[in-house]
């Protein structure tokens, strides 16, 4: 006979306001090898736990349920209170009477019966449960960031720093990322560069930092501390080792082409670097652009390379590479306003978005720093900022608020006025200025630049001569208004990176429907995923600005730097287990195993007439399977099972649930 | 009828299962839940945490993968006297354990038409594929599943009869 | 007009008498006497003597591979007779690493059709004297009459469909291949009358089928895909299925079993045909079967094939129902 | 390709010469007309400014005659299109209003039939091509601003047939005709409809802005798809100019009539006489007519 | 409008009841709008409203339904759907327009522009006699009602003599159906404002249901 421990949690009024704790517990009592019930106002306390301690001691207990909120937020909590206590942690079932109960049904009677049928689910599998060992694995002590922004790299020099190695996988040319596009940043305006090119030099010198830029993360394997993952190194057609970064061959090449880099208002070469302060300082070419693909004439770069690196058959290479832990750091994407048919994105030349306005006011930008209206190259005199372009509308943008866009603005209102004496009308519908030293920034962009802001959205822009009229609403006097300015600014809204999604599917983490990653507990662990090893930083999580994307990169490196000084991980218990007495050997579960933990092996047996024959049987890597139990539906005979949710516990959580 | 199949009379329990008796009184259809840990148990938790009212008609087990749920442990929950069976996980390509879901898409484009084929009526296995952010639709799911339970009446076809 | 079973009976004798005295095979399996004529009865061979004992006849429809599964852990190699779809069968049992194809002697018989024993034998020919093949009858010639059978008629269902008349890979091969081509198409009208009953009326035809079920197993013996060391039925826990004859044990019974088939079933047939309550279980193999090649695109569910059907999938062609 | 014709009340009182002009353009492109028998009124403004239900049923009695006949409905009228859409657009999935709105109009109104504005059929379904090959005599050098006005293209989660914002589907008719466009601001802004008679002084200065801008983007005349619009800023262009001492002489054509034109129709049979600003000065000036 | 200050909390449980009633007959939910302005900004009417359109949801929003229904705004719109179509939060402001002019004419309020109710009632007693409009017989009865005899005699004399007015309306033969619909229509409505004067629920379609 078992004696299983009941613990009823009230979770103060979450769960007693709608679940009659008295009557769960008269109810738990009845219940087969309940030998004990307790309620307790908050379990999880640490007055809770004792009390557990005190009760598997008091009471011999061999099993314990504990009936609280969800396994996902205090399981772990609970095993460390009953291992406390000297019982195997894993002789512990939780019955999630809160998320799935109190907080869902508001009818105390139908909610209680719940609860009842609940805590009988946990009771009937805790019996079924057996004691069960962490394995310990090694830890491969090296680190992947993918993404090479501002995140990316503070991360790699915290982790480098604690003398771990650490590759930074960068999609594009050179690391940098959207901070390396701005001008000025907010509160203090001071220059981006200033304070971005500093730590990109860093990176690239510190010993402990490989930097793979033009890479891209194509597969990954593995799990945590035993990550294999497959990167595509795209063909540069430079040979990095050889190339000085000397630029004679940029400034001869004859392609030219519209510079992604500088959206589109500055050109690039095909053979190019995307800013003067790229690291690494070595070019790639641009086969879709360049002449010599294309015709299979040219060769000019080749010609005049001092140094003979350009090797123009070079392909992309596939390199495997082992970590133990990874951070995705992919930042985001600004998005493209032209849904917004009536602010005539893409039609009027003079409408721009704030990016391209950072490019514009960039001293090392395609304009040196002179805000030249693209239409015709005048400086603008009056120009209008419309705030929330994209953002907070659902009906033709994206239903959230993307944080920077107020004090960017604000930024640029002050940009304006500081450097042509620009007017700036800055079109809102809130200004939020929540961090530190944000609001009297905005002071300062109205009191001393005299930004005037107008409440309301604008409703259209029109070309009228070579005016853009802007229509609006000055909401606070109820009027309409009009503003004929000669540059508009779109504070474009922060989306997810392109093919956010798909990077995703590779690492097998979550996203939520705005292709953001899901972090594990949005309060308590943000900068973690729910796959074990995988963590994040920065704007690919959610909108942020600077300073938050810097923090996020801290802890997420903080958070691998004790992940990765580990001797050895300790890997979850639950993993799959063969009965090799009734397996067939017929090894139709092998095919299912994603992560091909499991193989065949012959095994020695005496038969009947004392005969010692070879059968084959199936055989589980427990270091390598991860417990998804995919393969146990394929076993017809029920020779593989998931411990901890074996087709004993299951059948019996059935039968429980349906008595 | 093919040559082997015989209209002997049923030599098996009294009650037909498949006549019809009304629902007694303040019925409740009862419906077992497997939700995988990753998706939709953390969107059936998401609801809580938003405070998604939905009826506590259902009863969540749950399990790592969608593909861990063997289609005997649905009919066995029928068999045991439950009404309605929801399975759900993680949206192709979501699945944390990268395949888990797609074999039990397979198994269960299959299950569930052998089921109907056995005389289960259609609407009693629901399967979905619920995200961890999608609270609402989990809430919704119940919702809907647990009014065409109660159109249905109680699940007699393959219950046990004692 | 190709040769009957019978005009290789001969040739299987001395084929297996040679076998058994130069020691390559340790036993063979084949077909004997039964009762009567129509009704011929497995048979193993062991010494060159018991050899005339083997008959072959028109009515020989048993699947003999699974008695293989008793003489895996024996050394040296079993003979075997095997038509078209008992091959299939042996397939299985190879694809499910039950049996060991180096330790099988494969005689392979090529077959048009073998003729319903139940259904002649009540047409009172009394002993058989020959049976000789027109084409699109058989003419059978008994001491107390004789009659052409049309072969849409006599033959046993899966006959007349068969795409696999001649025995792939066999060691030797009795007499020569005949012309593989089906009398009618695959026909799944019988499934289809079904699905599109109303779904309480084709719950009451289960019910009628299923309550009849004396749990005998017969057709989980029989069947070649059903091949497990311990089966699942005999375990005693987890207890998936009671043992008491009662109905919802039976629906939980059948239910598994063949869904544990689904997608693997050779269409054989066998499991109907032995069911001793003639419960029509290819109606529910052949629903499986149907949906197969439906939904995951496979024409031939019924070959093995090196992946099982459910043991894979296809990212975006398989059909999304879920969403 | 075959339309119930719907051409609505001012198509046989204001507008004739749109009625008219319609019928040839689409016999010379092979768009077979049958005209819905005894079509009533579509409400316009004052069925939705009064009761909502009325909005629904007036539209509803023709498009049931449309179902009877089994053809979409064509209207080459913005208003009446865009009464029709919405009564479809509403009813689509509500059968309980559905049933209301038949109980209401005393027939059965399934909601099967489809709406089209004449130009979304001569733009989109029959299309640029076919309509430049029926061109004899290209609109060389006239100079136009196409006004789409509001009801065409809006609500789009109504209409939907053209971008709500910068329509381009008369333009590239016009275009296939030989004619130029102008690229203008006031594409689709609203000319002030049936405050034409109510408040007269909006619509005097909804049709300043609208011509002003015409002018500005440097057009000859303006063309239409909307006898109300064409009501305002052709019947309105005299007193526009009076009270603001502005000089547009700016003709309003209706599309149909230049694509007769360019097909070849006499101009005399085009209604060129019924305009307040003639339009004949200007065809003469470009030697197109 | 006159800056006296608006007691909220007296118009007592009336005001979300109005509001919720405006937004089931104008299909859309008037708690969406978070007041951005576009819609009045794009307005091509608005210049010459007393209440912006921005400023009538605002009123729906807080129950104020006298101010809104005497509003001249709700007249003046020309229902060319620029809000509806521009709006972030998809609320169907031109729906909401529609809803207040029908609410305003069935209740007996006062109309702030009496002559574009009084084009409205014109136009529509044409389209009930003959199942079409007859534009002469419109402005004939427009005038009557409206005292304004001389206004765009010049215009109508044009349109005479360029034969775009007909003397004599076109009567359909279905016309006593047309009339039918009319009569239904007042019908239904008349029995809809007796419930509410009663205080029971709105019924049936009538007076909600844009979907």
């Amino acid at each position: 006979m078992r004696r299983v421990g009941v613990f009823v949690c009230w979770c103060g009024s979450n769960i007693a306001g709608t679940v009659d704790i008295e009557q769960v517990k008269a109810a738990a009592a009845k219940m087969p090898n309940v030998a004990y019930v307790e309620d307790n106002k908050y379990t999880c306390s640490e007055p809770g736990q004792a009390a557990i301690q005190k009760a598997i001691k008091e009471q011999k207990l061999d099993r314990v349920v504990v009936a609280a909120c969800s396994p996902r937020m205090h399981e772990n909590t609970f095993r460390r209170t009953v291992g406390g206590a000297g019982l195997n942690p894993y002789l512990l079932e939780i019955a999630n009477i809160r998320e799935h109960c109190s907080w869902v049904h508001p009818d105390k009677v139908a909610g209680t019966r719940k609860a009842v049928d609940l805590v009988r689910r946990a009771v009937y599998k805790v019996a079924k449960n057996v004691p069960l060992q962490r394995a310990s694995i090694d830890v491969t002590k090296r680190a992947l960031i993918i993404g090479g922004g501002i995140a990316g790299i503070q991360a790699a020099l915290d982790i480098a720093d604690a003398g771990q190695p650490v590759v930074v996988v960068e999609k594009t040319p050179s690391i940098g990322g959207h901070m390396a596009q701005l001008d000025k940043t907010f509160p203090t305006l001071d220059c981006s560069a200033c304070i971005l090119t500093p730590k990109m030099v860093d990176a690239a010198q510190n010993q402990n930092i490989t930097l793979m830029t033009w890479s891209e993360v194509e597969k990954v394997d593995g799990y945590i501390g035993n990550f294999t993952v497959t990167i595509r190194k795209k063909a540069r057609h430079v040979d990095t080792t050889k190339c000085t970064g000397c630029g004679i061959c940029w400034s001869k090449c004859p392609a030219k082409v519209s510079s992604e880099f500088d959206l589109g208002i500055g050109k690039r070469k095909a053979i190019y670097v995307p800013f003067p302060q790229a690291i690494p300082n070595k070019p790639v070419i641009d086969e879709k652009n360049c002449i010599f693909f294309k015709t299979g004439k040219c060769k000019a770069c080749q010609m005049f390379c001092p140094t003979g690196s350009i090797s123009f058959d070079q392909k992309d290479e596939l390199v495997e590479e082992k970590f133990g832990a990874i951070i995705v750091a992919t930042g985001y994407e600004q998005w493209d306003p032209s849904p917004y048919g009536e602010y005539g994105y893409g039609r009027y030349k003079d409408v721009i978005t704030g990016l391209e306005f950072e490019r514009l006011v960039n001293a090392s930008g395609p304009t040196e720093g002179k805000i030249k209206r693209p239409s015709d190259g005048k400086l603008p005199k009056d120009v209008v900022i419309i705030q929330c372009v994209g953002s907070r509308d659902e009906a033709k943008g994206i239903p959230y608020c993307s944080k920077t866009c107020c004090m960017y603005s604000a930024k640029h209102a002050i940009l304006l006025e500081e450097k042509i004496h620009a007017h700036s009308y800055v079109f809102y519908m809130d200004v939020r200025t929540p961090g530190k030293g944000y609001e009297e920034f905005y002071k300062r962009a109205t009191e001393e630049h005299h930004a005037t802001y107008i409440r309301g959205r604008v409703s259209r822009v029109y070309q009228k001569g070579d005016k853009l009229v802007c229509l609006g609403e000055d909401t606070l006097l109820g009027k309409k208004v009009e503003v004929e300015a000669d540059l508009v600014i779109l504070a474009s809204a922060m989306v997810h990176q392109n093919g956010a999604s798909k990077l995703a599917q590779t690492l097998g983490i979550s996203y939520d429907q705005n292709e953001f990653y899901t972090e594990a507990h949005a309060k308590l662990r943000p900068v973690e995923t729910n796959t074990a090893g995988i963590f994040l930083a920065g704007a690919c999580q959610g909108p942020k600005d600077i300073p938050e994307t810097v923090a996020q990169a801290g802890a997420a490196a903080s958070k691998v730097i004790s992940l990765l000084s580990k001797p050895k991980l300790e890997t979850e218990p639950l993993v799959a287990q063969v009965n090799e007495a009734i397996c067939s050997g017929c090894l139709w579960c092998k095919p299912i195993c994603p992560y091909k933990a499991i193989d065949g092996k012959v095994v020695k047996e005496r038969i009947a007439g004392g005969k010692t024959i070879e059968r084959p049987v199936a055989a589980v890597n427990a270091s390598l399977c991860q417990g998804c139990g995919a393969c146990t539906v394929a076993c017809r005979t029920g020779a593989m099972n998931v411990l901890g949710f074996t087709n004993e516990h299951i059948l019996a959580e059935v039968d429980a649930l349906c008595l | 009828m093919s040559v082997n199949e015989k209209a002997a009379p049923a030599a098996g329990p009294a009650t037909n299962p498949t006549t019809a008796t009304p629902a007694p009184e303040g019925w409740e259809p009862k419906i077992i839940g497997f939700a995988c840990n990753w998706c939709t148990y953390a969107g059936a938790d998401l609801a809580g945490t938003s405070r998604i009212q939905y009826p506590p008609n259902i009863r969540v087990i749950r399990v790592p993968c969608s593909g861990r749920i063997n289609p005997q442990f649905v009919v066995r929950a029928f068999q045991r006297g439950a009404d309605g069976v929801l399975v759900a996980g993680c949206h192709p390509g979501d699945c944390h354990y990268s395949t888990g879901n797609y074999f039990a898409r397979r198994r269960y484009l299959l299950a569930k038409r052998f089921i109907e084929y056995l005389g289960v009526e259609p609407e009693r296995l629901q399967v979905r594929w619920i995200s961890g952010s999608e609270g609402q639709k989990f809430a919704d799911t119940v919702r809907e599943l647990t009014e065409k339970l109660r159109a249905l009446g109680p699940q007699r076809r393959l219950r046990e009869t004692l | 007009m190709s040769a009957t079973f019978t005009d290789h009976q001969a040739a299987l004798r001395d084929e297996v008498k040679k076998l058994l005295t130069d020691g390559s095979i340790k036993g063979f399996i084949g077909y004997a006497r039964g009762r009567d004529s129509y009704h011929p009865v497995p048979a193993i061979v062991t010494r060159p003597d018991q050899v005339d004992g083997l008959i072959l006849d028109q009515f020989s429809i048993f699947g003999l591979t699974k008695y293989l599964l008793d003489y895996i852990f024996e050394d040296g190699k079993m003979g075997i007779v095997v038509k078209g779809c008992d091959a299939l069968g042996l397939g299985r049992l190879i694809n499910d690493h039950r049996v060991d194809r180096n330790k099988v002697h494969v005689v392979g018989l090529p077959c048009a059709g073998v003729l319903n024993g139940e259904k002649v034998a009540k047409l009172g020919l009394g002993k058989v004297q020959r049976v000789t093949d027109k084409g699109s009858a058989f003419l059978v010639e008994g001491d107390k009459g004789s009659k052409e059978l049309p072969k849409t008629e006599y033959l046993w269902d899966k006959c007349l469909w068969c795409e696999n008349h001649n025995p792939a890979g066999a060691d030797t091969l009795l007499g020569s291949e005949v012309e593989n081509v089906a009398m009618k198409p695959r026909d799944f009208s019988d499934i289809t009358a079904l699905e599109k009953m109303p779904s309480a009326e084709r719950a009451a035809f289960w019910t009628r089928q299923f309550s009849r079920c004396i749990r005998c197993y017969a057709c989980r013996n029989v069947c070649p895909a059903c091949n497990c060391r311990e089966c699942v039925f005999d375990i005693a826990d987890p207890r998936w299925v009671g043992n008491t004859v009662k109905l919802s044990e039976q629906q939980m019974f059948h239910f598994t079993r063949a869904f544990h088939v689904a997608g693997r079933c050779v269409d054989c047939g066998e499991c109907e045909r032995v069911c001793p309550m003639e419960i029509p279980l290819m109606k529910l193999q052949r629903k499986l079967q149907k949906d197969v090649i439906e939904l995951f695109g496979n024409p031939k569910p019924f070959v093995p094939s090196e992946v099982e059907v459910l043991g894979q999938f296809r990212v975006t062609e398989d059909p999304e129902e879920f969403m | 390709m075959k339309y119930a014709y719907y051409p609505g009340c001012s198509l046989h009182s204001t507008a004739t010469e749109y009625d008219a002009t319609t019928r040839t353009v689409c016999q010379t492109l092979g768009v077979e007309l049958e005209e819905i028998p005894d079509w009533n009124c579509c409400g316009a403004t004052s069925a939705h400014a009064t009761n909502h239900l009325l909005s629904l049923a007036l539209p509803a009695r023709d498009l049931a005659k449309a179902e009877q006949m089994g053809l979409d409905v064509v209207a080459p009228c913005a208003a009446c299109y865009n009464r029709m859409a919405q009564t479809i657009h509403e009813t689509k999935d509500n059968e309980v209003l559905r049933g209301r709105v038949s109980a209401v109009i005393g027939a059965d109104y399934e909601g099967t039939a489809k709406a089209k504005s004449l130009l979304e059929v001569l733009a989109a379904d029959v299309g640029p091509k076919v309509v430049e090959a029926k061109v004899q005599k290209p609109l060389k050098g006239l100079r136009v601003a196409a006004y789409y006005g509001c009801l065409l293209v809006r609500p789009p989660a109504v209409t939907g047939w053209d971008d709500a914002e910068n329509p381009q589907s008369m333009d590239k008719l016009m275009t296939a005709l030989g004619a130029e466009t102008v690229d203008w601001s006031h594409k689709t802004e609203c000319c002030g409809a049936s405050l034409t008679v109510s408040r007269t002084d909006i619509v005097l200065k909804l049709t300043r802005d609208i011509l002003d801008a015409a002018k500005a983007a440097g057009a000859d005349a303006l063309v239409c798809a909307c006898p109300m619009c064409q009501a305002n800023l052709d019947g309105r262009q005299g007193a526009v100019e009076k009270t603001y001492k502005t000089n547009y002489h700016l003709p309003v054509f209706y599309f149909t009539q230049l694509m007769s034109l360019a097909f070849g129709i006499e101009p005399y049979k085009l209604g060129f006489a019924r305009h307040s600003i003639d339009p004949r000065e200007l065809l003469h000036t470009k030697e197109i007519a | 409008m006159e800056m006296e200050v608006l007691n909220l909390t007296a118009v007592g449980p009336a005001g979300p009841a109005f509001a919720a009633q405006v937004g089931a007959e104008a299909g859309t939910n008037a708690f969406s709008c978070y007041q951005c302005g576009k819609c009045s900004a794009g307005c091509p009417l608005s210049y010459a409203m007393d209440y912006q359109p921005r400023q009538i949801m605002r009123l729906v929003q807080l129950g104020l339904k006298d101010e809104a229904l005497k509003s001249s705004t709700i007249w003046l719109c020309a229902s060319c759907a620029t809000c509806t179509t521009r709006c972030p939060r998809e609320v169907q402001i031109a729906a909401v327009m529609d809803t207040l002019r029908a609410m305003a004419r069935r209740e007996g309020y006062p109309y702030k522009e009496r002559s574009v109710a009084a084009f409205h009632r014109a136009f529509l007693n044409g389209v009930a006699s003959g199942g079409r409009a007859y534009e002469l017989g419109m402005i004939l009865g427009y005038k009557l009602s409206t005292f304004e005899m001389f206004k765009d005699i010049d215009l109508g004399l044009t349109w005479l003599r360029q034969g775009k007015l007909k003397l004599l309306p076109e009567r359909i033969k279905g016309s006593a159906s047309v009339r039918d619909i009319f009569e239904k229509v007042r019908k239904l409505e008349q029995e809809e404002v007796a419930r509410q004067r009663e205080g029971r629920p709105a019924a049936h379609e009538g007076m909600e249901g844009h979907s």
